[in-house]
Protein backbone atom coordinates (compact mmCIF):
# COMPACT_ATOMS: atom_id res chain seq x y z
CA UNK A 1 0.00 0.00 0.00
CA UNK A 2 1.47 3.09 -0.61
CA UNK A 3 0.81 6.95 -2.03
CA UNK A 4 1.20 7.31 -5.61
CA UNK A 5 2.24 10.84 -7.04
CA UNK A 6 2.63 10.97 -11.44
CA UNK A 7 4.32 14.30 -12.19
CA UNK A 8 4.55 15.76 -15.60
CA UNK A 9 3.15 14.29 -18.49
CA UNK A 10 3.10 10.91 -16.44
CA UNK A 11 -0.38 12.18 -15.74
CA UNK A 12 -1.69 13.39 -18.68
CA UNK A 13 -0.95 9.36 -19.90
CA UNK A 14 -2.84 8.28 -16.86
CA UNK A 15 -5.07 10.56 -16.23
CA UNK A 16 -4.72 11.16 -12.47
CA UNK A 17 -1.84 12.17 -10.69
CA UNK A 18 -2.19 10.73 -6.92
CA UNK A 19 -3.54 7.21 -6.01
CA UNK A 20 -3.45 4.83 -3.29
CA UNK A 21 -2.33 1.59 -4.24
CA UNK A 22 -2.09 -1.67 -2.90
CA UNK A 23 1.29 -3.25 -3.32
CA UNK A 24 4.05 -4.38 -0.56
CA UNK A 25 6.63 -3.90 -2.87
CA UNK A 26 7.73 -1.42 -5.74
CA UNK A 27 8.45 -3.78 -8.38
CA UNK A 28 4.83 -4.80 -7.12
CA UNK A 29 3.39 -1.79 -7.45
CA UNK A 30 5.19 -0.86 -11.25
CA UNK A 31 3.06 -4.36 -11.55
CA UNK A 32 0.02 -3.11 -10.50
CA UNK A 33 0.26 -0.17 -12.62
CA UNK A 34 1.10 -1.77 -15.87
CA UNK A 35 -2.67 -2.36 -15.87
CA UNK A 36 -2.80 0.80 -18.02
CA UNK A 37 -0.77 -0.10 -20.96
CA UNK A 38 -0.10 3.79 -21.79
CA UNK A 39 1.03 4.38 -18.46
CA UNK A 40 3.21 1.30 -18.29
CA UNK A 41 4.66 2.44 -21.81
CA UNK A 42 5.66 6.22 -20.13
CA UNK A 43 7.12 4.84 -17.31
CA UNK A 44 9.56 2.30 -18.80
CA UNK A 45 11.08 5.17 -20.86
CA UNK A 46 14.64 6.49 -20.52
CA UNK A 47 15.50 8.78 -17.75
CA UNK A 48 12.55 8.13 -15.53
CA UNK A 49 13.33 8.43 -12.12
CA UNK A 50 11.58 6.95 -8.71
CA UNK A 51 11.21 8.77 -5.28
CA UNK A 52 10.20 6.76 -2.41
CA UNK A 53 9.54 9.47 0.68
CA UNK A 54 11.28 11.68 -1.79
CA UNK A 55 14.44 10.21 -2.39
CA UNK A 56 15.38 8.79 -5.71
CA UNK A 57 15.42 4.91 -5.43
CA UNK A 58 17.03 2.78 -8.11
CA UNK A 59 16.97 -0.95 -6.38
CA UNK A 60 13.70 -2.84 -5.37
CA UNK A 61 12.04 -1.45 -2.20
CA UNK A 62 9.76 -2.53 0.34
CA UNK A 63 6.45 -0.14 1.07
CA UNK A 64 4.38 0.47 3.89
CA UNK A 65 1.04 1.89 4.25
CA UNK A 66 3.00 5.29 4.52
CA UNK A 67 4.72 5.45 2.05
CA UNK A 68 5.09 8.09 -0.79
CA UNK A 69 6.10 6.87 -4.10
CA UNK A 70 6.44 9.72 -6.45
CA UNK A 71 7.46 8.87 -10.51
CA UNK A 72 9.47 11.45 -12.01
CA UNK A 73 9.57 11.63 -15.90
CA UNK A 74 12.69 13.59 -17.03
CA UNK A 75 13.45 16.74 -15.59
CA UNK A 76 12.96 19.79 -17.82
CA UNK A 77 14.75 22.11 -15.38
CA UNK A 78 13.36 25.89 -14.46
CA UNK B 1 20.82 31.09 2.24
CA UNK B 2 16.92 30.39 1.19
CA UNK B 3 15.33 28.38 -1.13
CA UNK B 4 11.76 29.32 -2.25
CA UNK B 5 9.25 27.78 -4.45
CA UNK B 6 5.79 30.09 -4.97
CA UNK B 7 2.85 30.22 -7.52
CA UNK B 8 2.61 33.83 -6.81
CA UNK B 9 4.05 36.51 -9.30
CA UNK B 10 7.30 38.10 -7.94
CA UNK B 11 9.37 40.99 -8.62
CA UNK B 12 12.81 40.45 -9.12
CA UNK B 13 14.41 44.18 -7.90
CA UNK B 14 12.05 43.70 -4.43
CA UNK B 15 14.12 40.33 -3.92
CA UNK B 16 17.45 42.07 -4.98
CA UNK B 17 17.31 44.63 -2.26
CA UNK B 18 16.37 42.66 0.63
CA UNK B 19 19.28 40.69 -0.31
CA UNK B 20 21.83 43.41 -0.89
CA UNK B 21 21.43 45.22 2.34
CA UNK B 22 23.30 45.28 5.27
CA UNK B 23 26.66 43.81 3.58
CA UNK B 24 29.55 45.47 5.08
CA UNK B 25 32.16 42.64 3.70
CA UNK B 26 30.22 41.83 0.43
CA UNK B 27 31.94 43.13 -2.87
CA UNK B 28 29.54 41.55 -4.97
CA UNK B 29 26.13 40.63 -5.64
CA UNK B 30 25.49 38.96 -9.13
CA UNK B 31 21.89 38.34 -9.69
CA UNK B 32 19.83 36.27 -12.73
CA UNK B 33 15.77 36.75 -13.52
CA UNK B 34 14.86 34.25 -15.66
CA UNK B 35 11.84 35.27 -17.69
CA UNK B 36 8.84 34.14 -19.86
CA UNK B 37 9.38 34.72 -23.40
CA UNK B 38 6.30 35.62 -25.86
CA UNK B 39 7.83 33.96 -28.80
CA UNK B 40 5.93 36.29 -30.59
CA UNK B 41 2.89 34.47 -29.67
CA UNK B 42 4.05 31.12 -29.79
CA UNK B 43 3.94 30.68 -26.34
CA UNK B 44 0.78 31.79 -24.79
CA UNK B 45 1.83 30.30 -21.25
CA UNK B 46 4.27 28.47 -19.32
CA UNK B 47 3.33 25.95 -16.81
CA UNK B 48 5.55 24.50 -13.88
CA UNK B 49 5.33 21.45 -12.03
CA UNK B 50 7.33 20.87 -9.14
CA UNK B 51 7.41 17.82 -6.30
CA UNK B 52 7.14 20.24 -3.25
CA UNK B 53 9.27 19.23 -0.36
CA UNK B 54 11.71 16.79 -3.07
CA UNK B 55 12.46 19.86 -5.76
CA UNK B 56 13.22 22.81 -3.06
CA UNK B 57 15.33 20.28 -1.34
CA UNK B 58 17.19 18.86 -4.37
CA UNK B 59 17.44 23.21 -5.06
CA UNK B 60 18.93 24.06 -1.59
CA UNK B 61 21.45 21.38 -1.64
CA UNK B 62 22.86 22.56 -5.24
CA UNK B 63 22.81 26.12 -3.36
CA UNK B 64 24.61 24.68 -0.39
CA UNK B 65 27.29 22.81 -3.10
CA UNK B 66 27.82 26.16 -4.79
CA UNK B 67 28.28 27.81 -1.21
CA UNK B 68 30.94 25.45 -0.28
CA UNK B 69 32.14 25.48 -4.10
CA UNK B 70 32.67 28.77 -4.74
CA UNK B 71 32.87 30.31 -1.18
CA UNK B 72 29.78 32.74 -0.94
CA UNK B 73 28.17 34.38 2.04
CA UNK B 74 25.21 34.17 0.84
CA UNK B 75 22.50 32.73 -1.98
CA UNK B 76 18.70 32.95 -2.39
CA UNK B 77 16.70 31.12 -4.73
CA UNK B 78 13.28 32.18 -5.37
CA UNK B 79 11.00 29.83 -8.37
CA UNK B 80 8.00 30.21 -9.47
CA UNK B 81 5.68 26.77 -9.88
CA UNK B 82 2.09 26.80 -11.79
CA UNK B 83 1.40 29.16 -14.30
CA UNK B 84 3.47 32.23 -15.52
CA UNK B 85 2.66 34.46 -18.30
CA UNK B 86 5.12 35.81 -20.58
CA UNK B 87 7.11 38.80 -19.56
CA UNK B 88 7.19 37.28 -15.54
CA UNK B 89 9.50 35.92 -13.70
CA UNK B 90 10.12 32.06 -13.47
CA UNK B 91 13.03 32.28 -11.25
CA UNK B 92 15.47 34.90 -9.35
CA UNK B 93 19.01 33.30 -8.19
CA UNK B 94 21.40 35.78 -6.65
CA UNK B 95 24.90 35.32 -5.02
CA UNK B 96 27.34 37.17 -2.41
CA UNK B 97 31.03 36.51 -2.37
CA UNK B 98 33.43 38.92 -1.16
CA UNK B 99 35.16 39.22 -4.60
CA UNK B 100 32.75 39.21 -8.49
CA UNK B 101 34.20 36.55 -9.89
CA UNK B 102 33.02 33.68 -7.00
CA UNK B 103 29.71 35.69 -7.21
CA UNK B 104 29.25 35.37 -11.49
CA UNK B 105 30.55 31.60 -11.58
CA UNK B 106 28.33 30.88 -8.99
CA UNK B 107 25.39 32.31 -9.92
CA UNK B 108 26.05 30.81 -13.85
CA UNK B 109 26.73 27.73 -12.27
CA UNK B 110 23.59 27.56 -10.65
CA UNK B 111 21.26 28.92 -13.43
CA UNK B 112 23.10 25.73 -15.12
CA UNK B 113 22.13 23.75 -12.61
CA UNK B 114 18.39 24.78 -12.06
CA UNK B 115 17.96 24.61 -16.53
CA UNK B 116 18.70 21.34 -17.05
CA UNK B 117 18.75 19.26 -13.69
CA UNK B 118 16.38 20.34 -11.45
CA UNK B 119 13.00 18.64 -10.70
CA UNK B 120 10.54 20.68 -12.71
CA UNK B 121 8.09 19.42 -15.15
CA UNK B 122 7.00 22.63 -17.79
CA UNK B 123 4.36 22.46 -20.74
CA UNK B 124 4.47 24.94 -23.03
CA UNK B 125 1.08 26.51 -23.74
CA UNK B 126 0.80 27.80 -27.36
CA UNK B 127 -1.92 28.37 -30.36
CA UNK B 128 -1.63 24.86 -31.20
CA UNK B 129 -1.90 23.46 -27.76
CA UNK B 130 0.47 22.55 -24.87
CA UNK B 131 3.09 20.34 -24.80
CA UNK B 132 5.99 18.89 -22.29
CA UNK B 133 9.53 20.83 -22.63
CA UNK B 134 12.63 18.75 -21.61
CA UNK B 135 16.49 20.91 -21.67
CA UNK B 136 17.99 21.44 -24.77
CA UNK B 137 21.25 19.84 -25.80
CA UNK B 138 22.77 23.30 -24.85
CA UNK B 139 21.04 23.84 -21.54
CA UNK B 140 22.66 19.99 -20.93
CA UNK B 141 26.40 21.23 -22.56
CA UNK B 142 26.26 24.31 -20.09
CA UNK B 143 25.62 22.30 -17.03
CA UNK B 144 28.33 20.14 -17.90
CA UNK B 145 31.37 22.61 -18.10
CA UNK B 146 30.76 22.72 -14.21
CA UNK B 147 31.35 19.06 -13.25
CA UNK B 148 34.04 17.23 -11.86
CA UNK B 149 35.07 14.04 -10.69
CA UNK B 150 33.83 14.45 -7.07
CA UNK B 151 30.66 16.38 -8.20
CA UNK B 152 28.38 14.25 -9.98
CA UNK B 153 24.73 15.16 -8.63
CA UNK B 154 22.47 12.04 -7.12
CA UNK B 155 20.29 12.89 -9.76
CA UNK B 156 22.54 12.57 -12.67
CA UNK B 157 24.09 9.60 -12.06
CA UNK B 158 20.30 7.93 -11.68
CA UNK B 159 19.69 9.74 -14.98
CA UNK B 160 22.50 8.35 -16.46
CA UNK B 161 22.20 4.20 -15.00
CA UNK B 162 18.91 4.43 -16.92
CA UNK B 163 20.49 5.55 -19.89
CA UNK C 1 20.52 51.89 -22.92
CA UNK C 2 21.06 54.38 -20.07
CA UNK C 3 24.55 55.44 -17.96
CA UNK C 4 24.25 57.26 -14.78
CA UNK C 5 27.13 59.18 -12.27
CA UNK C 6 25.42 60.00 -9.30
CA UNK C 7 26.51 61.19 -6.12
CA UNK C 8 23.34 59.77 -4.44
CA UNK C 9 23.01 56.38 -2.76
CA UNK C 10 20.49 54.06 -4.83
CA UNK C 11 19.28 50.48 -4.39
CA UNK C 12 20.34 47.72 -6.85
CA UNK C 13 16.57 46.27 -5.83
CA UNK C 14 14.86 49.13 -7.42
CA UNK C 15 16.99 49.54 -10.81
CA UNK C 16 16.20 45.99 -11.35
CA UNK C 17 12.97 46.35 -10.99
CA UNK C 18 12.45 49.24 -13.24
CA UNK C 19 14.46 47.28 -15.78
CA UNK C 20 12.69 43.65 -16.09
CA UNK C 21 9.24 44.99 -16.45
CA UNK C 22 7.50 44.84 -19.61
CA UNK C 23 10.15 42.40 -21.42
CA UNK C 24 7.73 39.97 -23.40
CA UNK C 25 11.12 38.86 -25.22
CA UNK C 26 13.89 38.74 -22.82
CA UNK C 27 14.50 35.84 -20.71
CA UNK C 28 17.14 36.32 -19.19
CA UNK C 29 18.53 39.68 -17.08
CA UNK C 30 22.04 39.33 -15.27
CA UNK C 31 22.81 41.94 -13.06
CA UNK C 32 25.56 43.18 -11.03
CA UNK C 33 26.02 45.22 -7.77
CA UNK C 34 29.34 46.02 -6.23
CA UNK C 35 29.36 47.33 -2.78
CA UNK C 36 32.19 49.11 -0.85
CA UNK C 37 33.46 46.82 1.77
CA UNK C 38 34.52 47.77 5.45
CA UNK C 39 37.41 45.71 5.57
CA UNK C 40 37.03 44.76 8.74
CA UNK C 41 37.55 48.43 9.70
CA UNK C 42 40.60 48.88 7.00
CA UNK C 43 38.00 51.18 4.92
CA UNK C 44 35.77 53.65 5.96
CA UNK C 45 34.90 55.26 2.85
CA UNK C 46 35.70 54.81 -0.67
CA UNK C 47 35.82 58.25 -3.09
CA UNK C 48 35.49 58.03 -6.42
CA UNK C 49 35.96 61.04 -9.12
CA UNK C 50 35.14 60.58 -12.71
CA UNK C 51 35.19 63.13 -15.20
CA UNK C 52 31.50 63.98 -16.15
CA UNK C 53 31.29 64.19 -19.73
CA UNK C 54 33.93 62.04 -20.53
CA UNK C 55 33.65 58.66 -18.23
CA UNK C 56 29.89 58.45 -18.97
CA UNK C 57 30.84 58.80 -22.58
CA UNK C 58 33.77 56.24 -22.53
CA UNK C 59 31.08 53.97 -20.35
CA UNK C 60 28.27 54.56 -23.16
CA UNK C 61 30.70 53.68 -25.56
CA UNK C 62 31.94 50.59 -23.97
CA UNK C 63 27.95 49.55 -23.00
CA UNK C 64 27.30 50.08 -26.66
CA UNK C 65 29.83 47.72 -27.90
CA UNK C 66 28.60 45.22 -25.42
CA UNK C 67 25.65 45.43 -26.86
CA UNK C 68 26.80 44.73 -30.17
CA UNK C 69 29.37 41.91 -29.27
CA UNK C 70 27.17 39.86 -27.13
CA UNK C 71 23.04 41.08 -28.74
CA UNK C 72 21.88 42.49 -25.86
CA UNK C 73 18.44 44.07 -26.33
CA UNK C 74 19.06 46.49 -23.07
CA UNK C 75 21.66 47.39 -20.83
CA UNK C 76 22.01 50.05 -17.42
CA UNK C 77 25.01 51.27 -16.04
CA UNK C 78 24.81 52.90 -12.60
CA UNK C 79 27.99 54.54 -11.18
CA UNK C 80 28.51 55.77 -7.79
CA UNK C 81 30.70 59.05 -7.52
CA UNK C 82 31.80 60.79 -4.56
CA UNK C 83 31.56 59.69 -0.97
CA UNK C 84 31.13 55.86 -0.40
CA UNK C 85 30.13 54.54 2.93
CA UNK C 86 30.66 50.35 3.79
CA UNK C 87 27.99 48.33 2.71
CA UNK C 88 26.27 51.33 0.15
CA UNK C 89 26.36 50.10 -3.65
CA UNK C 90 29.37 51.77 -5.98
CA UNK C 91 28.36 50.31 -8.80
CA UNK C 92 25.16 48.57 -10.80
CA UNK C 93 24.84 46.62 -13.89
CA UNK C 94 22.31 44.89 -15.73
CA UNK C 95 21.78 43.36 -18.95
CA UNK C 96 18.77 41.71 -21.53
CA UNK C 97 19.15 39.52 -23.55
CA UNK C 98 17.23 36.37 -25.07
CA UNK C 99 19.13 33.77 -23.39
CA UNK C 100 21.00 33.40 -20.27
CA UNK C 101 24.71 32.78 -21.49
CA UNK C 102 24.80 36.43 -23.24
CA UNK C 103 23.58 38.15 -20.59
CA UNK C 104 25.99 36.89 -17.96
CA UNK C 105 28.97 37.35 -20.69
CA UNK C 106 27.95 40.75 -21.31
CA UNK C 107 27.55 41.62 -17.38
CA UNK C 108 30.73 40.08 -16.51
CA UNK C 109 32.58 42.03 -19.45
CA UNK C 110 30.82 45.09 -18.25
CA UNK C 111 32.02 44.81 -15.06
CA UNK C 112 35.82 43.48 -16.19
CA UNK C 113 35.94 46.80 -18.41
CA UNK C 114 34.43 48.95 -15.45
CA UNK C 115 36.85 47.89 -12.95
CA UNK C 116 39.89 47.87 -14.98
CA UNK C 117 39.18 50.32 -17.82
CA UNK C 118 36.84 52.80 -17.32
CA UNK C 119 38.17 56.40 -16.15
CA UNK C 120 37.26 56.55 -12.25
CA UNK C 121 40.18 57.57 -9.65
CA UNK C 122 39.48 55.95 -6.19
CA UNK C 123 41.06 56.79 -3.20
CA UNK C 124 40.40 54.65 0.07
CA UNK C 125 40.30 56.17 3.35
CA UNK C 126 41.37 54.32 6.59
CA UNK C 127 42.04 54.41 10.16
CA UNK C 128 45.42 55.16 8.85
CA UNK C 129 44.70 58.26 6.12
CA UNK C 130 43.84 57.93 2.53
CA UNK C 131 45.87 56.80 -0.79
CA UNK C 132 45.07 56.01 -4.54
CA UNK C 133 44.04 52.93 -6.07
CA UNK C 134 44.88 51.24 -8.84
CA UNK C 135 43.42 48.45 -10.61
CA UNK C 136 45.00 45.05 -9.25
CA UNK C 137 46.69 42.37 -11.05
CA UNK C 138 43.70 40.82 -11.51
CA UNK C 139 41.43 43.30 -13.01
CA UNK C 140 43.45 43.73 -15.59
CA UNK C 141 44.02 39.88 -16.17
CA UNK C 142 40.47 39.81 -15.73
CA UNK C 143 39.84 42.31 -18.74
CA UNK C 144 41.97 40.87 -20.81
CA UNK C 145 39.97 37.64 -21.10
CA UNK C 146 37.79 39.71 -23.75
CA UNK C 147 40.16 41.29 -25.41
CA UNK C 148 40.58 40.17 -29.83
CA UNK C 149 42.41 41.62 -32.23
CA UNK C 150 39.53 43.81 -33.17
CA UNK C 151 38.50 45.26 -29.74
CA UNK C 152 41.34 47.29 -28.19
CA UNK C 153 39.90 50.22 -26.83
CA UNK C 154 41.17 53.18 -27.24
CA UNK C 155 42.01 53.91 -23.62
CA UNK C 156 43.83 50.70 -23.32
CA UNK C 157 45.60 51.48 -26.63
CA UNK C 158 46.57 55.41 -25.33
CA UNK C 159 48.27 53.06 -22.15
CA UNK C 160 50.20 50.57 -24.22
CA UNK C 161 51.92 53.92 -25.89
CA UNK C 162 52.88 55.37 -22.82
CA UNK C 163 54.49 52.00 -21.40
CA UNK D 1 45.43 79.89 -23.27
CA UNK D 2 42.93 77.08 -21.89
CA UNK D 3 41.11 75.56 -18.81
CA UNK D 4 43.09 72.84 -17.30
CA UNK D 5 41.33 69.99 -15.06
CA UNK D 6 43.62 67.28 -12.62
CA UNK D 7 41.88 64.22 -11.65
CA UNK D 8 42.97 61.92 -8.87
CA UNK D 9 46.75 62.31 -7.33
CA UNK D 10 47.53 65.32 -10.11
CA UNK D 11 45.03 67.47 -7.82
CA UNK D 12 46.70 66.48 -4.76
CA UNK D 13 50.30 66.85 -6.12
CA UNK D 14 49.56 69.95 -7.35
CA UNK D 15 46.99 71.43 -4.84
CA UNK D 16 44.79 72.65 -7.20
CA UNK D 17 41.83 70.64 -9.75
CA UNK D 18 41.25 73.81 -12.43
CA UNK D 19 43.11 76.76 -13.72
CA UNK D 20 43.37 78.60 -16.78
CA UNK D 21 46.69 78.72 -18.36
CA UNK D 22 47.59 80.79 -20.89
CA UNK D 23 49.27 78.43 -23.61
CA UNK D 24 49.03 78.27 -27.54
CA UNK D 25 49.43 74.06 -27.56
CA UNK D 26 49.79 70.98 -25.70
CA UNK D 27 53.54 71.12 -25.49
CA UNK D 28 53.28 75.12 -24.40
CA UNK D 29 51.01 73.98 -21.68
CA UNK D 30 53.15 71.31 -20.38
CA UNK D 31 56.32 73.39 -20.28
CA UNK D 32 54.04 76.19 -18.20
CA UNK D 33 52.86 73.48 -15.77
CA UNK D 34 56.69 72.24 -15.42
CA UNK D 35 57.36 75.24 -12.64
CA UNK D 36 55.72 72.81 -10.60
CA UNK D 37 58.35 70.09 -10.11
CA UNK D 38 56.44 67.58 -8.06
CA UNK D 39 53.29 68.51 -10.94
CA UNK D 40 56.22 67.91 -13.42
CA UNK D 41 57.17 64.40 -12.06
CA UNK D 42 53.94 63.10 -11.73
CA UNK D 43 52.63 63.90 -15.46
CA UNK D 44 56.06 62.66 -16.35
CA UNK D 45 55.04 58.93 -14.87
CA UNK D 46 53.42 55.98 -16.96
CA UNK D 47 49.81 55.42 -18.18
CA UNK D 48 49.16 58.92 -17.67
CA UNK D 49 46.42 60.05 -20.42
CA UNK D 50 45.65 63.38 -21.91
CA UNK D 51 41.95 64.45 -22.89
CA UNK D 52 41.87 67.82 -24.84
CA UNK D 53 38.01 68.45 -25.04
CA UNK D 54 36.80 64.97 -23.51
CA UNK D 55 38.91 63.00 -26.17
CA UNK D 56 42.73 61.27 -25.71
CA UNK D 57 44.90 62.91 -27.74
CA UNK D 58 48.97 61.32 -28.04
CA UNK D 59 50.37 64.02 -29.98
CA UNK D 60 50.65 67.48 -29.91
CA UNK D 61 47.83 70.13 -30.55
CA UNK D 62 46.94 73.72 -31.23
CA UNK D 63 44.77 75.28 -27.75
CA UNK D 64 42.72 78.02 -28.17
CA UNK D 65 40.59 79.94 -25.07
CA UNK D 66 37.69 77.34 -25.11
CA UNK D 67 39.67 74.29 -24.86
CA UNK D 68 39.49 72.07 -22.06
CA UNK D 69 42.71 69.95 -20.90
CA UNK D 70 42.30 67.35 -18.68
CA UNK D 71 45.43 65.37 -17.10
CA UNK D 72 44.62 62.06 -16.16
CA UNK D 73 46.56 59.76 -13.83
CA UNK D 74 46.21 55.89 -14.30
CA UNK D 75 42.83 54.73 -14.24
CA UNK D 76 41.66 52.77 -11.02
CA UNK D 77 38.34 51.64 -12.60
CA UNK D 78 35.03 51.72 -10.63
Amino acid sequence: MAKVLLFGRFADVAGWREKTIEAATLADLRTALSADPHLAEALAGPSVQVAVDKALVRADIALTAASEVAFLPPMSGG
Amino acid sequence: MSVTLQSAPFDPGQLLSRFSVGRDETGAIASFTGLARAERGQTTALELEAYEGFTDAEIAKAVNAAIHRFGLQDAVVVHRIGAIAPGEAIVFVATAAPHRRAAFEACDHLMDWLKSRAPFWKKEHGPDGARWIEPTDRDRTDAGRWDTPFDTPASQAAQDDDK
